[in-house]
Protein backbone atom coordinates (compact mmCIF):
# COMPACT_ATOMS: atom_id res chain seq x y z
CA UNK A 1 0.00 0.00 0.00
CA UNK A 2 3.06 2.11 1.07
CA UNK A 3 4.69 3.83 -2.60
CA UNK A 4 8.11 4.40 -1.90
CA UNK A 5 7.76 7.60 -4.43
CA UNK A 6 10.73 8.64 -2.23
CA UNK A 7 13.05 7.27 -4.34
CA UNK A 8 11.58 9.40 -7.61
CA UNK A 9 12.27 12.98 -5.03
CA UNK A 10 15.23 11.38 -2.91
CA UNK A 11 15.14 12.84 0.53
CA UNK A 12 12.66 15.80 -0.13
CA UNK A 13 9.46 14.73 -1.47
CA UNK A 14 7.33 11.59 -0.68
CA UNK A 15 3.70 10.46 -1.21
CA UNK A 16 1.77 7.33 0.26
CA UNK A 17 -1.49 6.04 0.14
CA UNK A 18 -2.07 5.03 3.78
CA UNK A 19 -4.55 2.87 5.65
CA UNK A 20 -3.88 4.60 9.10
CA UNK A 21 -4.27 8.04 10.29
CA UNK A 22 -2.48 10.72 8.12
CA UNK A 23 0.99 11.78 10.84
CA UNK A 24 1.01 15.97 9.09
CA UNK A 25 3.79 16.69 11.51
CA UNK A 26 5.80 14.08 10.15
CA UNK A 27 4.98 15.17 6.52
CA UNK A 28 5.79 18.93 7.33
CA UNK A 29 9.50 17.37 8.46
CA UNK A 30 10.03 16.07 5.12
CA UNK A 31 9.23 18.64 3.65
CA UNK A 32 11.62 20.86 5.60
CA UNK A 33 14.71 22.92 4.10
CA UNK A 34 17.06 25.58 5.24
CA UNK A 35 16.65 27.35 2.32
CA UNK A 36 13.02 27.00 2.42
CA UNK A 37 11.42 30.01 4.17
CA UNK A 38 7.34 28.74 3.64
CA UNK A 39 5.24 25.89 4.03
CA UNK A 40 2.12 25.26 3.04
CA UNK A 41 -0.17 22.69 3.82
CA UNK A 42 -3.83 21.75 2.99
CA UNK A 43 -5.87 18.97 4.81
CA UNK A 44 -9.24 17.49 3.20
CA UNK A 45 -11.56 16.87 6.46
CA UNK A 46 -14.18 14.76 6.51
CA UNK A 47 -17.59 16.24 7.35
CA UNK A 48 -20.70 15.90 8.77
CA UNK A 49 -22.42 17.47 6.07
CA UNK A 50 -25.26 20.29 6.04
CA UNK A 51 -26.72 19.04 2.53
CA UNK A 52 -28.52 15.90 3.95
CA UNK A 53 -28.39 13.41 6.73
CA UNK A 54 -25.29 13.54 8.76
CA UNK A 55 -22.79 11.91 7.72
CA UNK A 56 -20.61 9.13 10.29
CA UNK A 57 -17.80 8.35 8.42
CA UNK A 58 -16.52 8.22 4.21
CA UNK A 59 -15.12 4.83 3.02
CA UNK A 60 -12.71 5.95 0.36
CA UNK A 61 -11.16 3.22 -2.11
CA UNK A 62 -9.01 3.42 -5.17
CA UNK A 63 -7.96 2.27 -8.38
CA UNK A 64 -4.18 1.63 -6.39
CA UNK A 65 -1.75 0.80 -8.92
CA UNK A 66 -3.60 4.09 -11.20
CA UNK A 67 -3.74 6.43 -8.41
CA UNK A 68 -0.05 5.65 -7.59
CA UNK A 69 1.17 6.23 -11.07
CA UNK A 70 -1.35 9.75 -11.28
CA UNK A 71 0.24 10.95 -7.71
CA UNK A 72 3.51 10.45 -9.42
CA UNK A 73 2.52 12.43 -12.26
CA UNK A 74 1.34 15.39 -10.61
CA UNK A 75 4.63 15.64 -8.28
CA UNK A 76 6.95 15.63 -11.40
CA UNK A 77 4.80 18.27 -13.04
CA UNK A 78 4.61 20.42 -9.84
CA UNK A 79 8.76 20.24 -9.63
CA UNK A 80 8.60 21.69 -13.04
CA UNK A 81 6.93 24.03 -12.29
CA UNK A 82 8.38 24.84 -9.31
CA UNK A 83 11.63 23.92 -9.35
CA UNK A 84 13.48 22.96 -5.62
CA UNK A 85 9.88 22.60 -4.30
CA UNK A 86 9.08 20.00 -1.45
CA UNK A 87 6.27 17.97 -1.74
CA UNK A 88 4.71 15.63 0.57
CA UNK A 89 1.02 14.23 0.46
CA UNK A 90 -0.70 11.32 1.98
CA UNK A 91 -4.51 9.98 0.83
CA UNK A 92 -6.16 7.96 3.39
CA UNK A 93 -8.14 4.74 1.99
CA UNK A 94 -10.75 2.95 4.18
CA UNK A 95 -13.33 3.92 6.63
CA UNK A 96 -12.34 7.63 7.62
CA UNK A 97 -14.49 9.28 10.86
CA UNK A 98 -16.10 12.19 10.58
CA UNK A 99 -13.16 15.03 11.27
CA UNK A 100 -10.44 13.31 10.66
CA UNK A 101 -7.92 14.02 7.77
CA UNK A 102 -8.63 11.82 4.36
CA UNK A 103 -5.93 13.81 2.45
CA UNK A 104 -2.74 16.22 3.42
CA UNK A 105 -0.68 17.99 0.74
CA UNK A 106 2.63 19.84 2.22
CA UNK A 107 4.47 22.28 0.06
CA UNK A 108 8.01 24.04 1.18
CA UNK A 109 9.77 26.51 -1.02
CA UNK A 110 12.21 29.85 -0.52
CA UNK A 111 9.28 32.07 -0.68
CA UNK A 112 5.66 32.27 0.77
CA UNK A 113 4.02 32.77 -3.27
CA UNK A 114 5.23 29.78 -4.43
CA UNK A 115 4.08 27.38 -1.33
CA UNK A 116 0.62 28.43 -1.53
CA UNK A 117 0.29 27.62 -5.53
CA UNK A 118 2.00 24.38 -5.85
CA UNK A 119 0.12 23.52 -2.75
CA UNK A 120 -3.02 24.85 -4.39
CA UNK A 121 -1.91 23.00 -7.58
CA UNK A 122 -1.52 19.97 -6.23
CA UNK A 123 -4.86 19.51 -4.34
CA UNK A 124 -6.92 20.32 -7.62
CA UNK A 125 -4.74 18.21 -10.12
CA UNK A 126 -5.26 15.40 -7.38
CA UNK A 127 -9.37 15.80 -7.60
CA UNK A 128 -9.35 15.93 -11.42
CA UNK A 129 -7.01 13.21 -11.96
CA UNK A 130 -6.55 10.50 -8.99
CA UNK A 131 -8.69 7.53 -8.95
CA UNK A 132 -10.14 7.61 -5.85
CA UNK A 133 -13.80 7.20 -4.79
CA UNK A 134 -16.18 8.07 -1.91
CA UNK A 135 -19.01 6.38 0.09
CA UNK A 136 -20.75 8.15 2.45
CA UNK A 137 -21.58 6.46 5.47
CA UNK A 138 -24.62 8.14 7.32
CA UNK A 139 -25.37 8.11 10.89
CA UNK A 140 -28.12 5.76 10.19
CA UNK A 141 -26.23 2.69 8.33
CA UNK A 142 -27.18 4.40 5.46
CA UNK A 143 -24.30 4.35 2.63
CA UNK A 144 -24.16 6.76 -1.21
CA UNK A 145 -21.72 6.87 -3.74
CA UNK A 146 -20.27 11.09 -3.98
CA UNK A 147 -18.38 12.38 -6.59
CA UNK A 148 -16.14 15.78 -6.30
CA UNK A 149 -18.41 16.80 -9.64
CA UNK A 150 -21.97 16.19 -7.77
CA UNK A 151 -23.38 19.55 -7.52
CA UNK A 152 -22.65 21.17 -4.49
CA UNK A 153 -21.48 17.85 -3.43
CA UNK A 154 -17.90 18.43 -2.92
CA UNK A 155 -17.23 17.83 0.84
CA UNK A 156 -13.75 19.94 0.42
CA UNK B 1 -0.84 -16.38 -38.43
CA UNK B 2 -4.51 -17.29 -38.23
CA UNK B 3 -6.14 -14.69 -39.49
CA UNK B 4 -8.76 -15.11 -37.63
CA UNK B 5 -6.88 -13.69 -34.06
CA UNK B 6 -6.63 -10.19 -36.39
CA UNK B 7 -10.43 -9.48 -36.48
CA UNK B 8 -10.89 -10.15 -32.53
CA UNK B 9 -8.57 -8.93 -29.56
CA UNK B 10 -9.74 -9.88 -26.06
CA UNK B 11 -9.44 -6.76 -23.67
CA UNK B 12 -9.69 -6.90 -19.59
CA UNK B 13 -12.52 -3.95 -18.45
CA UNK B 14 -12.00 -3.45 -14.95
CA UNK B 15 -15.06 -1.53 -12.89
CA UNK B 16 -14.33 0.72 -9.77
CA UNK B 17 -16.89 2.26 -6.43
CA UNK B 18 -20.46 2.45 -8.01
CA UNK B 19 -19.98 0.96 -11.26
CA UNK B 20 -18.56 -2.46 -9.92
CA UNK B 21 -21.96 -2.27 -7.03
CA UNK B 22 -23.76 -1.84 -10.27
CA UNK B 23 -22.88 -4.31 -12.44
CA UNK B 24 -22.01 -6.48 -9.77
CA UNK B 25 -18.16 -7.42 -10.36
CA UNK B 26 -14.93 -6.02 -10.75
CA UNK B 27 -13.65 -6.96 -13.99
CA UNK B 28 -14.73 -9.07 -17.39
CA UNK B 29 -13.04 -9.72 -20.26
CA UNK B 30 -14.66 -8.74 -23.14
CA UNK B 31 -13.79 -9.49 -27.04
CA UNK B 32 -14.07 -6.56 -29.43
CA UNK B 33 -13.07 -6.11 -33.28
CA UNK B 34 -9.05 -5.39 -33.55
CA UNK B 35 -8.72 -1.78 -33.89
CA UNK B 36 -11.04 -0.81 -31.60
CA UNK B 37 -11.73 2.11 -29.66
CA UNK B 38 -12.56 3.07 -26.25
CA UNK B 39 -15.92 4.10 -27.54
CA UNK B 40 -16.69 1.19 -29.39
CA UNK B 41 -15.87 -1.11 -26.31
CA UNK B 42 -17.72 0.60 -24.09
CA UNK B 43 -20.78 0.62 -26.12
CA UNK B 44 -20.12 -2.91 -26.52
CA UNK B 45 -19.71 -3.34 -22.98
CA UNK B 46 -22.59 -1.61 -21.69
CA UNK B 47 -25.01 -4.28 -23.86
CA UNK B 48 -23.45 -7.61 -22.14
CA UNK B 49 -22.44 -6.12 -18.66
CA UNK B 50 -25.35 -6.69 -16.17
CA UNK B 51 -27.40 -3.43 -15.57
CA UNK B 52 -24.81 -1.93 -18.94
CA UNK B 53 -27.55 0.29 -19.52
CA UNK B 54 -27.13 2.36 -16.27
CA UNK B 55 -23.12 2.81 -17.37
CA UNK B 56 -22.45 6.19 -18.65
CA UNK B 57 -22.44 6.42 -22.42
CA UNK B 58 -19.25 7.85 -22.25
CA UNK B 59 -17.75 7.04 -19.00
CA UNK B 60 -14.34 8.52 -17.83
CA UNK B 61 -11.79 5.82 -19.24
CA UNK B 62 -8.52 4.13 -18.43
CA UNK B 63 -6.36 2.35 -20.64
CA UNK B 64 -3.51 0.52 -19.31
CA UNK B 65 -3.72 3.12 -15.79
CA UNK B 66 -3.52 5.96 -17.71
CA UNK B 67 -6.82 8.49 -19.09
CA UNK B 68 -7.72 7.95 -22.25
CA UNK B 69 -10.14 9.28 -24.48
CA UNK B 70 -12.79 8.18 -26.36
CA UNK B 71 -11.23 7.36 -29.52
CA UNK B 72 -8.26 5.69 -27.96
CA UNK B 73 -7.26 2.75 -29.83
CA UNK B 74 -7.29 -0.41 -27.73
CA UNK B 75 -5.15 -3.63 -28.44
CA UNK B 76 -4.85 -7.14 -27.30
CA UNK B 77 -4.34 -7.64 -23.99
CA UNK B 78 -5.12 -3.77 -22.78
CA UNK B 79 -6.79 -3.06 -19.68
CA UNK B 80 -9.70 -0.65 -19.42
CA UNK B 81 -11.01 0.58 -16.45
CA UNK B 82 -14.32 2.47 -16.32
CA UNK B 83 -14.11 5.40 -13.28
CA UNK B 84 -16.65 6.52 -11.65
CA UNK B 85 -16.43 10.32 -11.00
CA UNK B 86 -13.67 11.13 -8.85
CA UNK B 87 -13.91 12.10 -5.54
CA UNK B 88 -10.07 11.59 -4.44
CA UNK B 89 -9.55 14.71 -1.68
CA UNK C 1 2.26 38.25 26.27
CA UNK C 2 -0.77 35.75 25.27
CA UNK C 3 -3.64 37.49 23.94
CA UNK C 4 -7.08 36.12 25.01
CA UNK C 5 -8.32 36.97 20.94
CA UNK C 6 -10.14 33.22 21.73
CA UNK C 7 -12.69 35.88 23.78
CA UNK C 8 -13.86 37.57 20.65
CA UNK C 9 -14.22 34.33 18.50
CA UNK C 10 -15.01 31.87 20.87
CA UNK C 11 -13.92 28.91 20.50
CA UNK C 12 -12.29 28.43 17.21
CA UNK C 13 -10.24 31.66 16.32
CA UNK C 14 -7.82 32.24 18.45
CA UNK C 15 -3.97 34.43 18.33
CA UNK C 16 -0.96 34.80 20.41
CA UNK C 17 2.27 35.94 20.45
CA UNK C 18 4.41 33.40 21.51
CA UNK C 19 7.82 33.27 23.16
CA UNK C 20 7.94 29.59 23.12
CA UNK C 21 7.65 26.87 19.73
CA UNK C 22 4.49 27.06 17.67
CA UNK C 23 2.43 24.33 18.07
CA UNK C 24 0.88 23.99 14.74
CA UNK C 25 -1.03 20.46 15.87
CA UNK C 26 -2.88 22.70 18.83
CA UNK C 27 -3.64 25.57 16.02
CA UNK C 28 -5.33 22.83 13.61
CA UNK C 29 -7.19 21.23 16.37
CA UNK C 30 -8.44 24.97 17.26
CA UNK C 31 -9.84 25.59 13.65
CA UNK C 32 -11.56 21.92 13.41
CA UNK C 33 -14.84 21.96 12.94
CA UNK C 34 -17.47 19.22 12.02
CA UNK C 35 -18.79 21.11 9.25
CA UNK C 36 -15.79 21.95 7.78
CA UNK C 37 -13.81 19.84 5.24
CA UNK C 38 -10.66 22.60 4.54
CA UNK C 39 -8.11 23.12 5.88
CA UNK C 40 -5.25 25.57 4.81
CA UNK C 41 -2.00 26.11 6.86
CA UNK C 42 1.13 28.61 6.62
CA UNK C 43 4.20 28.41 8.48
CA UNK C 44 6.51 30.81 7.95
CA UNK C 45 10.22 29.21 8.80
CA UNK C 46 13.74 30.72 9.57
CA UNK C 47 15.84 29.92 6.19
CA UNK C 48 19.12 29.91 6.28
CA UNK C 49 19.45 32.52 2.99
CA UNK C 50 21.46 31.96 0.44
CA UNK C 51 22.35 35.48 -0.22
CA UNK C 52 25.07 36.46 1.98
CA UNK C 53 26.42 34.20 4.87
CA UNK C 54 24.66 31.56 6.76
CA UNK C 55 21.86 32.55 9.02
CA UNK C 56 22.64 31.29 12.45
CA UNK C 57 18.84 32.84 14.16
CA UNK C 58 16.54 35.53 13.34
CA UNK C 59 15.46 37.80 16.66
CA UNK C 60 11.99 39.02 16.64
CA UNK C 61 10.72 41.94 18.54
CA UNK C 62 7.04 43.62 18.01
CA UNK C 63 5.62 46.43 19.38
CA UNK C 64 2.98 44.14 21.01
CA UNK C 65 0.31 46.30 21.99
CA UNK C 66 0.03 47.03 18.48
CA UNK C 67 0.48 43.77 17.14
CA UNK C 68 -1.83 42.57 19.63
CA UNK C 69 -4.63 45.02 17.98
CA UNK C 70 -3.31 44.71 14.10
CA UNK C 71 -3.97 40.71 13.94
CA UNK C 72 -6.89 41.56 15.81
CA UNK C 73 -8.23 43.43 13.21
CA UNK C 74 -6.88 41.71 10.41
CA UNK C 75 -9.16 38.44 12.04
CA UNK C 76 -11.98 40.83 12.22
CA UNK C 77 -11.63 41.37 8.54
CA UNK C 78 -10.88 37.93 7.24
CA UNK C 79 -14.23 37.10 9.30
CA UNK C 80 -16.04 39.27 7.18
CA UNK C 81 -14.79 38.55 3.74
CA UNK C 82 -15.38 34.75 4.99
CA UNK C 83 -18.16 34.34 7.25
CA UNK C 84 -17.72 31.28 9.19
CA UNK C 85 -14.09 30.52 8.86
CA UNK C 86 -11.81 29.59 11.71
CA UNK C 87 -8.28 31.11 12.08
CA UNK C 88 -6.03 30.17 14.69
CA UNK C 89 -2.62 32.25 13.95
CA UNK C 90 0.77 32.32 16.33
CA UNK C 91 3.49 34.71 15.77
CA UNK C 92 6.77 33.87 17.84
CA UNK C 93 9.04 36.53 18.95
CA UNK C 94 12.59 36.49 20.56
CA UNK C 95 15.52 34.21 19.06
CA UNK C 96 14.27 31.54 16.74
CA UNK C 97 17.00 29.12 15.41
CA UNK C 98 17.47 28.73 11.51
CA UNK C 99 14.01 26.38 10.57
CA UNK C 100 11.94 26.58 13.11
CA UNK C 101 8.55 28.21 12.46
CA UNK C 102 8.26 31.93 13.26
CA UNK C 103 4.73 31.98 12.42
CA UNK C 104 1.67 29.91 12.03
CA UNK C 105 -1.43 30.53 10.28
CA UNK C 106 -4.29 27.88 9.86
CA UNK C 107 -7.85 28.31 8.63
CA UNK C 108 -10.87 26.20 8.22
CA UNK C 109 -13.54 26.27 5.96
CA UNK C 110 -16.61 24.41 4.31
CA UNK C 111 -14.92 24.44 1.31
CA UNK C 112 -10.71 24.44 0.24
CA UNK C 113 -10.63 27.64 -1.92
CA UNK C 114 -12.17 29.76 0.70
CA UNK C 115 -9.38 28.15 3.37
CA UNK C 116 -6.41 28.52 0.61
CA UNK C 117 -7.98 32.28 0.00
CA UNK C 118 -8.60 33.21 3.80
CA UNK C 119 -4.72 32.06 4.88
CA UNK C 120 -3.64 33.52 2.41
CA UNK C 121 -5.05 36.82 3.01
CA UNK C 122 -3.96 36.72 6.99
CA UNK C 123 -0.18 35.80 5.81
CA UNK C 124 -0.45 38.73 3.57
CA UNK C 125 -1.93 41.22 6.01
CA UNK C 126 0.19 40.89 8.75
CA UNK C 127 3.16 40.96 6.56
CA UNK C 128 1.88 44.54 5.56
CA UNK C 129 0.57 46.07 8.69
CA UNK C 130 1.71 43.96 11.97
CA UNK C 131 4.66 45.80 13.89
CA UNK C 132 7.68 43.37 13.76
CA UNK C 133 10.78 43.53 13.13
CA UNK C 134 13.59 40.67 12.51
CA UNK C 135 16.73 40.81 13.17
CA UNK C 136 19.19 38.53 11.19
CA UNK C 137 22.17 36.67 13.58
CA UNK C 138 24.86 35.81 11.36
CA UNK C 139 27.05 32.53 12.32
CA UNK C 140 29.60 34.56 12.93
CA UNK C 141 27.60 37.10 15.51
CA UNK C 142 27.17 39.52 13.46
CA UNK C 143 23.58 40.88 13.38
CA UNK C 144 21.81 42.48 10.54
CA UNK C 145 17.77 44.06 10.73
CA UNK C 146 15.83 43.10 7.50
CA UNK C 147 12.52 44.01 6.07
CA UNK C 148 9.78 42.34 4.54
CA UNK C 149 10.03 44.76 1.34
CA UNK C 150 14.07 45.17 1.47
CA UNK C 151 14.55 44.04 -2.56
CA UNK C 152 14.90 40.37 -2.57
CA UNK C 153 15.10 39.93 1.18
CA UNK C 154 12.10 38.63 2.26
CA UNK C 155 12.66 35.23 3.98
CA UNK C 156 9.41 33.76 3.10
CA UNK D 1 -7.58 78.29 29.72
CA UNK D 2 -3.84 79.31 29.89
CA UNK D 3 -3.34 80.50 26.14
CA UNK D 4 -0.07 79.49 26.71
CA UNK D 5 -1.29 75.67 26.84
CA UNK D 6 -3.01 76.11 23.33
CA UNK D 7 0.17 76.52 21.51
CA UNK D 8 1.96 73.73 22.33
CA UNK D 9 1.10 69.85 22.60
CA UNK D 10 3.56 67.64 24.02
CA UNK D 11 3.57 63.64 22.62
CA UNK D 12 5.81 60.77 23.28
CA UNK D 13 7.82 59.82 20.48
CA UNK D 14 8.50 55.68 20.36
CA UNK D 15 11.10 54.11 18.73
CA UNK D 16 11.31 50.13 17.70
CA UNK D 17 14.17 47.85 16.18
CA UNK D 18 16.81 49.65 14.01
CA UNK D 19 15.32 53.12 14.68
CA UNK D 20 15.36 52.59 18.53
CA UNK D 21 19.31 51.51 17.62
CA UNK D 22 20.02 54.46 15.59
CA UNK D 23 18.85 56.97 18.11
CA UNK D 24 19.95 55.14 21.15
CA UNK D 25 16.45 55.04 23.38
CA UNK D 26 13.14 53.84 22.90
CA UNK D 27 11.22 57.20 23.62
CA UNK D 28 11.32 60.73 23.97
CA UNK D 29 8.88 63.31 24.57
CA UNK D 30 8.17 66.39 22.11
CA UNK D 31 6.61 69.74 22.22
CA UNK D 32 4.82 70.42 18.92
CA UNK D 33 2.86 73.26 18.06
CA UNK D 34 -0.92 72.43 19.01
CA UNK D 35 -2.44 71.44 15.44
CA UNK D 36 0.78 69.59 14.41
CA UNK D 37 0.59 66.58 12.06
CA UNK D 38 2.77 63.73 11.84
CA UNK D 39 4.91 64.85 9.66
CA UNK D 40 5.36 68.21 11.29
CA UNK D 41 6.60 66.15 14.90
CA UNK D 42 8.40 64.11 12.54
CA UNK D 43 10.42 66.90 11.02
CA UNK D 44 11.08 68.46 14.46
CA UNK D 45 11.94 64.79 15.82
CA UNK D 46 14.60 64.46 13.20
CA UNK D 47 16.32 67.97 14.53
CA UNK D 48 16.33 67.23 17.74
CA UNK D 49 17.17 62.97 18.67
CA UNK D 50 20.65 61.97 18.06
CA UNK D 51 20.96 60.47 14.61
CA UNK D 52 17.52 62.13 13.40
CA UNK D 53 18.70 63.14 10.11
CA UNK D 54 19.25 59.24 9.41
CA UNK D 55 15.75 58.57 10.13
CA UNK D 56 13.51 58.77 6.81
CA UNK D 57 11.95 62.22 5.94
CA UNK D 58 8.48 59.77 5.91
CA UNK D 59 8.89 57.15 7.85
CA UNK D 60 5.78 54.58 8.63
CA UNK D 61 4.32 55.79 11.38
CA UNK D 62 1.67 54.65 14.13
CA UNK D 63 -0.15 57.16 16.64
CA UNK D 64 -1.78 55.78 19.40
CA UNK D 65 -1.29 52.21 17.86
CA UNK D 66 -2.98 52.90 14.90
CA UNK D 67 -1.21 52.79 11.65
CA UNK D 68 -1.16 57.21 10.54
CA UNK D 69 -0.81 59.11 7.75
CA UNK D 70 1.79 62.25 7.38
CA UNK D 71 -1.44 64.79 8.03
CA UNK D 72 -3.06 62.65 10.91
CA UNK D 73 -3.61 65.54 13.26
CA UNK D 74 -1.50 65.08 16.60
CA UNK D 75 -3.38 65.98 19.75
CA UNK D 76 -1.61 66.41 23.22
CA UNK D 77 -0.90 62.85 24.90
CA UNK D 78 -0.58 61.29 22.23
CA UNK D 79 2.04 58.93 21.60
CA UNK D 80 3.85 59.04 17.86
CA UNK D 81 5.78 55.45 16.76
CA UNK D 82 8.36 55.64 14.32
CA UNK D 83 7.89 51.81 12.66
CA UNK D 84 11.06 50.90 10.39
CA UNK D 85 10.02 48.35 7.36
CA UNK D 86 8.00 45.80 8.95
CA UNK D 87 9.12 42.25 8.84
CA UNK D 88 6.75 40.25 10.70
CA UNK D 89 6.29 36.77 9.28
Amino acid sequence: MKWPFCRRWPGASVAFLVNEPIAIAELVRRVSDPEHGGTATFMGTVRRGPDDGPVAAIEYTAYEGMAESEFSKILDQTLERWPGARVALQHRLGRIPTGEVSVAVVVSTPHRAQAFEACRYVVEELKQRVPIWKQEVLEGGATRWRGNRDSGQDVT
Amino acid sequence: MDPSTDTTISIRCSFFARYAELVGCDHVTLDVPAGATVGTAVALLRGVVPNGDQLPDRPMVAVNQEHALADTKLRDGDEMALLPPLAGG
